[in-house]
């Protein structure tokens, strides 16, 4: 394992040192529990919105902390949810009054450090909401598991839910629209390769020179199947059969798009993963309406991929428009 | 038998010491399965249980578990940090204040420790995830102990045997809870590390109880 | 080699196909020649600025076309100089009558093909001004060599010759003001892994699994030298000593920072460098005026890092604050 | 000898197919101290003069040799591109449009093309590029063309020994010019990319002679 840190466990203070060295316009940081939240907090009459996970994910959730996003984020250790307390203590620091909004990725250990940092909050009298994020379509017989996993639709969750928050909706609103656009967005993911968490300092799988992993989570978990290598065109082929196959888009409907590096993957083949699915969309006569492409949700170096499709109505379509100003998503601000 | 705080410090510094020992171990089990930290997590947690068990020197068993509850909600986050927090902090309020504890309180308190588990995780027994470990011992310890009126050092031979076979029997399920239920058939297989963590934690008990 | 491609000998089409997808609002794009435009273009009575180089760098440079920044990009095959046919176009597509200003990273094929466009369009009456960007302190002895290579800085020059150009300064205003960007940056970056050029299909060089290679370029091509590899902060310390050793810098200097990721290194580590070098920065009395931390100008899936730093005075200053709308660089607008 | 416009094109299609049987030679080479792209672009260069050869059917040795260099400016990139683009360029300058070539006239405009390379690329021979190669081979055409009266294919083994002598005689050069320069005495005992398809052009321009 070669990597550019110091000591594997101190890598996510000194991240968050880092960040705060950076963005000390943005963000401040908050250490033990660890936090990173708006520079401006709290800001009185707002609904607050607190997403968080493990760490790795990068920019993934502390990047979107800011104005029209996140009011802050909780990082646990690479690829482990964060703690109650993390949760908590944010919470405390930038409330306004008008309530709390979790915004939680589906996996276990997160929602239920997620719900025991609400019911914490909620026996000293705040009123605490969560939205589940549950995109990833390829957990197949969600019945029988723990559900599908949160993916690249937390981008637009927070996104979305940020905006709604910063117009000053309440916290009912803030929360039915966020849980708008988790119904509404569907995502996968494939791997070129693993990635290697720094304590563990080796590769948290094994992928043979030619193959893929289709369907891969953004923890180093192996994902639906492992397949022999093809060309680009055909696995967005595969990806977008998938999501497509789970959430029907008619010609007409307008979508948002999130094209995702996993981390190591140049964005010359994002932008080549991108032109297959336009190509895909257009042909079906769905309007691709904002496109991202870069890496937004992250595996550390992982080299791969993932298609986030969020379906847009009016509503969506304008708090996706309005201003963000974060470390790592900002426009119109 | 009594079981003073000295007997759960005891507990927890050989618990520490098996996790320790078996970092990468319980590390491995979960990458194969899941994402490769539950050894990491479990013994980063012990660690900072230790730490605050020194640095607090609380007074009784409860206490004791109380502050390591504490220490393992706080420090090892994901699946497990929740759920082994919730035993201890469900343990903790069994026991109430006492100084001492006998064999029949201690046994429900490990019932309410499961029940904590169950019911943050909403596990069920063949759904390959601590539940498999706790259940049965559980059980078992209820059955002898409560029922059967023996001690824990009585069984100890008998618990170990079982919870290292019933941590054995989650290798062929498909795990439905949990990272690993993502694999769906793939998770068959692989030995579950909570499952494996667990069987440390009932080991640990029984080491606890002699100068071993 | 695993990379989501179809055919290494057409990921740069494919590439600007799917780029063009994505950012139709910011972003034209013209095939044989290939070019990327600003969607506005021409704007009349406004300085033009054109850069290009190799593709593999992305998003430098089409990801920088757009309002306050560049108004056509260039890219070349990957790692290779673009020809000058495509400045030629590109040159003649999107002039307004105000001169054309090209940005050229110091490298013997850049600054060869750059020459013979700006010939080929002085030959037929247009103004044509170059600026050569040459800010990689890992090329020691310079008058020995080709020069010292453009890297990092080239993103800063970019940035405050496009604020210039769009605020209407005449094209010897703009070149004075590029010109104090390239006289006043300075970088160097590191290498953890090489990376592989699609239509080579191998690693443009080796390294050990306990090696890094110090004073890495853009290309793939091997640094200064090869060592051990080391705590992050002790490689930092040796990055920074080497920026500060060529341009010193005083108590109550102001600089902007550029924490650049080589393509495949995690967010995380990025970070994890910054806060070495703001540390550095911090214990000398130097200021942070503002900082980017993220993957600007890469060597396709390398891992590795480069720092940039450019000392600042009022002007450049201001014109960095400047709003800008490109791709991959946005702010107040 | 007489040099017609078909004796260009065969030389193009012997120096095309060199360069794409020597693709991923010169692509290691230039891995070693450069970047790894100048087999890649010269093989993408000459497949493309090919095609532009065929598509425009050129009516004489110049307009066959602008049609070589253009090509190549368009498609080669790097520092080879203008390189070589420029000194066909050169070429089909000196050559006027006269219908058929003589050796001198050749020579005179091997040595134009010369003179393009150093004067886009300011190297001299010594700094380990392709001025390596092309310097004494133009030399000793000049001597034994120019001034001796021979002819080309009197030399031929001679010269091609020249040049890959003066191919190898790189190796224990270090670069000053180019990318590989920034390699400082790293670059010492490899041999010039450049250096090595000039000394395949010059043997194309000796294969196109005969049958061979
Ligand atoms: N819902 C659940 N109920 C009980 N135990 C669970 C549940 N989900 C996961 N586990 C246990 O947690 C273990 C994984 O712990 P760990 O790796 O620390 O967490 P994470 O999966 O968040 O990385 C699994 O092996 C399993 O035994
Ligand atoms: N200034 C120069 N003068 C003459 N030849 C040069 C010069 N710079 C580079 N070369 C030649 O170009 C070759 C490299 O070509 P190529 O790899 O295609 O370009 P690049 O270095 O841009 O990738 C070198 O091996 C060298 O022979
Ligand atoms: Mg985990
Ligand atoms: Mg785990
Ligand atoms: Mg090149
Ligand atoms: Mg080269």
């Amino acid at each position: 394992m070669k990597k550019l840190i110091n000591n594997p466990e101190h890598v996510v203070k000194e991240m968050l040192e880092g960040m705060a060295a950076a963005h000390p316009e943005l963000i401040k940081v908050h250490f033990d529990p660890n936090f990173i939240y708006r520079a401006d907090a709290p800001i009185k009459g707002k609904v607050v919105l607190i997403s968080g996970g493990g760490s790795g994910h990068e920019p993934l959730h502390g990047g979107y902390v800011g104005k029209g996003m996140l009011d802050a984020a909780c990082p646990g250790q690479v690829f482990t949810s964060p703690t109650p307390d993390q949760m908590y203590e944010a919470a405390k620091t930038v409330e306004g009054g008008a309530g709390i909004l979790f915004i939680v990725k589906n996996y276990t250990g997160d929602v239920m450090n997620f719900d025991m940092a609400a019911d914490l909050l909620r026996s000293e009298g705040y009123k605490v909401e969560s939205v589940v994020i549950a995109d990833d379509v390829a957990v197949e017989e969600s019945l029988y598991s723990a559900g599908r996993r949160g993916v690249g639709g937390t981008v637009f969750a927070e996104k979305i839910g940020g905006a709604a928050a910063e117009r000053g909706w309440a916290l009912e609103e803030v929360k039915r629209v966020v849980q708008k656009v988790a119904d509404n967005v569907r995502s996968i993911g494939i791997a070129l390769t693993p990635c290697t968490v720094p304590a563990a300092g080796k590769p948290t799988f094994e992928l043979g020179e030619d193959e893929f992993e289709f369907g891969i989570g953004i923890h180093g978990e192996p994902g639906r199947k492992r397949l022999k290598i093809k060309p680009a065109d055909e696995i967005v082929q595969m990806m977008m059969d998938a999501i497509l196959a789970d959430m029907p888009l008619e010609k007409g409907d307008e979508v948002a798009l999130l094209i995702n590096g996993m981390g190591g993957t140049p964005l010359m083949e994002l932008y080549i993963v991108n032109r297959k699915v336009s190509q895909i969309l257009d042909s079906i006569g769905v309007k691709r309406y904002k496109t991202l492409v870069g890496n937004y949700i992250t595996s550390l170096e992982m080299q791969g991929a993932s298609v986030t499709v969020l379906r847009l109505d009016d509503e969506l379509k304008e708090l996706l428009e309005d201003p963000v100003l974060t470390p790592a998503l900002r426009w119109k601000s | 038998m009594k079981y003073t705080k000295e007997y759960f410090l005891r507990f927890m510094e050989i618990f520490a010491k098996h996790l320790a020992e078996n970092k990468d171990y319980l590390t491995q089990l979960d990458a194969a399965i899941g994402d490769g930290d539950h050894g990491i997590n479990m013994d980063r947690g012990a660690k900072t249980a230790l730490q605050r068990l020194s640095d607090t020197n609380p007074s009784t068993p409860s206490a004791v578990l109380r502050t390591i509850g504490m220490a393992l909600l706080s420090s090892v986050g994901g699946a497990a940090g929740p759920l082994y927090g919730t035993a201890f902090m469900k343990m903790s309020i069994a026991l109430g204040n006492k100084e001492e504890i006998d064999d029949k309180e201690l046994v429900k308190a490990l019932e309410q420790a499961l029940l904590g588990i169950k019911g943050l995780g909403k596990a069920q027994v063949g759904e390959k995830t601590m539940v498999d470990v706790w259940e049965p011992v559980v059980t078992f310890l209820k059955e002898e102990i409560i029922n059967g009126n023996k001690e824990l050092k009585d069984v100890c031979n008998e618990l170990v045997l079982l919870a290292e076979e019933r941590m054995k029997a989650t290798i062929p399920m498909q795990a439905r809870k949990g990272r690993a239920s993502y694999l769906g058939e793939r998770s068959i297989g692989h030995q579950d590390p909570g499952a494996t963590s667990s069987y440390l934690f009932f080991k640990s008990l029984c080491e606890a109880l002699g100068g071993n």
